[in-house]
């Protein structure tokens, strides 16, 4: 199959559909081990990121939907999210510059490339029980699965998801929650927990 | 059931707010032109002064937006509620401080604003603008001694924010102000205890749970869990659990000198800020240490939390002279 | 299950809280020789000025002992929480402001200060002192206006005090003090809404109930009940409401100047008094009158309560330049 | 049966007892139509005059305890209780001036001075919903029992009772709860509960 950019915008609705679903579930869960509000930042960003995307032709190459999703996210959000997806997806959009349709192949590539945005910028290390802790395991998933975009997305979500729920095991050295040592554990990490959601839909949408 | 809030939709609150400061304080404020969330004094930036930017999220008040004006901040950006302002308020307000002597950028030590601000340096770079930062990390229940430099920056913010404004306002050096700053930073320290949750607009639902008896010693200004937690103590036991710990950090000889904060979270009656009053002043005789001077209420909130901190800022003839020095903000004055 | 407050026994709270006031502004204030509950300002009685005594019970802070200083009150009577002072602190307060001129006691319109005050004025004239009365009257909810004079007092003795202290600070004689602080009464009006309960430090019970979704317009500062309880509206439908009536009362004319204060009851956050504010702004200007000034903040609190209040005092040209003149009180400043 | 300025202290210490048992059950009362501190006042007043009196001689008169309990009183509490309280405690002693016992003939004579202290100072008529509307009716059963003291009390605690039951259906047009309109309607006034308290245990205490 071929995922084009309005595929990508398509997939963008989703992911802030599901995102102001889950809103009042993620800030729960932050709550929890932090401030309370990662729903909100996360349906905030991609209800902005959908607005903007609506604005994109429907022949908008994927770079350019990218690019333009993480421009919106970032000036929506700030917070901790803010700047670790706008980066992720300027990576993303980097990863598959200058091509019309992404192909199979790219869709490793793609979420490699989130993970290496939000490493990057955030310089946390997987196990600090972070979003990384999704993003990471989904990468190496996709990298090893091997298949159509659609089978390759599928491993990394199942392998986001695995990853978010094994948060819920570990101390938290990164972010707000790193202060509270051992009281975080079990609690799963809400940026995790995004993850894998927004991993998933992808998932669902781009088959 | 949803929290009970004076607002209209929850996702206009901080924009509807801003609308109302402005109008409340528009001798002192305006907002930038390039950005609705970048606030700047109206009669602080000036050329050859160092540009002081300040900023986090919302929930606040009267930090941040409270302290800009003459002789403190020259410039707040403003994030949603508890969350950091995204680059572009940031380098807005760079862009309307700068006065060619450079910019200082300060802010509580949490990651979202790190990200955030150090983002808006490296743009304000590419326009060669020269930005430091430092972080403000004196809430001592946030970590243990050997990691000070991960604590949070809580209400002591309002002591070094005003000292790096003072030496600003000077006209000292970025590199001077940075200096006061940092030292400002080192010398201050806050402990806190909440009461009470508090509530998003967004959510209008309670952001933790604490028992009908229950306090929590160390929690964060955005409810993140601190210390401890156990039955609510008597104000002179709070007090003293507060000041042991800032005893210990500070490091004070008998005869030195304090500035005093004794801030209010939100829902906490200024009855119970001089109760406390009352006795901080009672530790600090007994441990020689001279009051320099002394602010109570609600400088540093977190929405409609209660409970309350204790800030002490340990003085030296420089960081005195700097508290001294009038200012004239919006929501705070020194005269 | 007692509410949560930071404070030591309940019965001390009152005594507590003024030593904690002394020591965080003993520059600006002391306590009468006669009687502790007695507040005096440092700077501010004088020969051949009218001395200005405010008061009454305690849990308002700042309201009332917040207001002492030059320029303003001379002396506060401090009673327990929401009960009046007796009259010997009001006649401690009479004896160490008298310069020769008079002494003016103003405080808002309950039974008990009435009668409190009355007996320490007939002890006053027993030594020869005059002392005239003026009774706050701004809450427009709290009777007809058939009924005007029966009303309380409320946030708006915030303007009213402020007035007539500083026709006292230009020293106009005790007629003319007197004069100025019923115009000022009778051209300030306030409105208020109640989101919660608040509780007395001895009983730690919250002192009346309000449902999770139920607000109550013109709720009294002591928790009196108002005019009518529902449910909770938004910021602009509920400044609608109050800005409503306070217009009614006002009978202002387009190009009029009015002074604004948006007043938090405690616990309701400078977020929402903002929010507010933006509200009140818009009405005012679409009313075709100017705001000369606007405070925003907790300036008569009921102690926990979460809620708030807007006062609009109606201008001319004396007014105006009596709320514009400086003052320097423990809490409140004008520069 | 004669009473002493030592049974005046004694009951007075009752009173005393009586009230820091109901404090709460007061302010809960105040709390419905006015500013819910009238248990606290009149908890803390009478403390304040057993404390006061515990000063006094065994051999003080009668008029020296009233005037003495007056003034602690009002020091003490200040409110509305404080001045119309001490101005009925003065008026009393005023009554039995000179006496150094107390005759039968004396429990209507200090329950009236009471009532018209009370009214005196706070210019409130019978059916306004306040004290008065047990201290009138009290000093009318007084007034009319003519039997010993202890009977004369009795005959007024239970007009103050009777007195105080009936404020459920006035409506308040005068103090805190007047602004109320028909909104006081329903509700004890708890000033006149505290009243008939307070003339209960006279009646209990000096007999
Ligand atoms: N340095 C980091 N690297 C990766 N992820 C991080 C980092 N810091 C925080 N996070 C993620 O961000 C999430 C919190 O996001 P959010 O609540 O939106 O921001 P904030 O902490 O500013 O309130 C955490 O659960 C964590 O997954
Ligand atoms: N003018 C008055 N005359 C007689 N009794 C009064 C008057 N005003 C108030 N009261 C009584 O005082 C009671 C309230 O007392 P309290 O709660 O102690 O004082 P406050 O109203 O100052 O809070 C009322 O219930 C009423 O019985
Ligand atoms: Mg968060
Ligand atoms: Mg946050
Ligand atoms: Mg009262
Ligand atoms: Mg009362």
């Amino acid at each position: 199959m071929a995922v084009t950019g309005a595929d990508l915008i398509g997939a963008f609705a989703a992911i802030a559909a599901k995102m102001a679903a889950e809103r009042d579930a993620l800030c729960a869960l932050d709550g929890e081990i932090g401030d309370g509000d990662h729903g909100i930042g996360m349906a905030l960003g991609f209800g902005a990121v959908r607005e903007a995307l609506a604005e994109l032709g429907d022949d908008a190459a994927p770079t350019e939907v990218l690019n333009t999703a993480a421009r919106a996210f970032l000036s929506a959000v700030g917070a901790s999210t803010g700047p670790l997806y706008a980066t992720a997806l300027m990576r993303a959009g980097a990863a598959v510059k200058g091509k019309d349709v992404l192909a199979d192949g790219d869709a490793a590539a793609l979420i490699a490339a989130m993970a290496e945005g939000i490493a990057h910028r955030g310089k946390a290390a997987p196990g600090q029980k972070t979003m990384l802790d999704a993003w990471v395991p989904a990468a190496a998933a996709a990298e090893a699965a091997d298949g159509s975009f659609a089978e390759v997305l599928a491993a990394a979500a199942a392998a986001a998801e695995a990853g978010a729920e094994a948060t819920a095991e570990m101390q938290a050295t990164m972010g707000r929650a790193a202060r509270l040592g051992e009281r975080s554990l079990g609690h799963r990490d809400p940026g995790a927990v995004s993850a894998a959601m927004l991993i998933g839909v992808l998932a669902e949408t781009l088959r | 059931m949803r929290t009970k809030k004076i607002i209209n939709a929850g996702e206009d609150a901080v924009d509807e707010m801003l609308d109302g400061i402005l109008l409340a304080h528009g001798d002192v404020l305006r907002a930038a032109d390039a950005s609705p969330r970048a606030i700047v004094a109206r009669d602080g930036p000036r050329p050859g002064k160092v540009g002081l930017v300040i900023g986090g999220g919302s929930g606040h008040e009267p930090t941040f937006v409270g302290f800009v004006g003459r002789g403190l901040a020259d410039a707040a950006a403003i994030g949603n509620v508890f969350a950091s302002p995204p680059p572009d308020p940031a380098l807005a307000c760079v862009q309307e401080v700068d006065g060619g002597a450079g910019v200082l950028f300060m802010y509580g030590n949490y990651a979202g604003d790190v990200m955030n601000f150090d983002m808006a340096a490296e743009m304000a770079a590419m326009e060669d603008i020269v930005v430091r930062t430092v972080l403000t990390t004196d809430d001592v229940a946030s970590a243990p001694p050997d990691a000070k430099e991960t604590r949070r920056g809580v209400a002591g913010n309002f002591f070094i924010f005003k000292a790096a404004g003072a030496a600003a306002d000077e006209m000292m050096s970025l590199e001077e102000v940075e200096r006061v700053a940092r030292h400002a930073n080192v010398r201050t320290h806050t402990m806190g205890v909440a009461l009470s949750p508090c509530s998003l607009p967004q959510t209008r639902r309670w952001n933790f749970d604490l028992g009908p008896e229950e306090m929590e010693i160390g929690m964060g200004i955005h409810g993140e869990p601190g210390i401890a937690r156990g039955p609510l103590k008597p104000a002179d036991a709070i007090v003293d659990e507060m000041m042991d710990r800032i005893f210990d950090e500070m490091g004070a000889a008998r005869g030195d000198r304090v500035a005093v904060l004794v801030n209010g979270l939100g829902a906490t009656p200024l009855m119970e800020l001089y109760i406390m009053n009352r006795r901080v002043q009672a530790r600090l005789v007994r441990a020689g240490l001279t009051t320099h001077a002394t602010w109570v209420g609600n400088y540093c909130t977190s929405l409609e939390m209660a409970g309350a901190s204790v800030t002490c800022m340990h003085l030296d003839d420089e960081l005195a002279r700097l508290i001294d020095r009038p200012c004239h903000c919006a929501m705070f004055r020194v005269v």
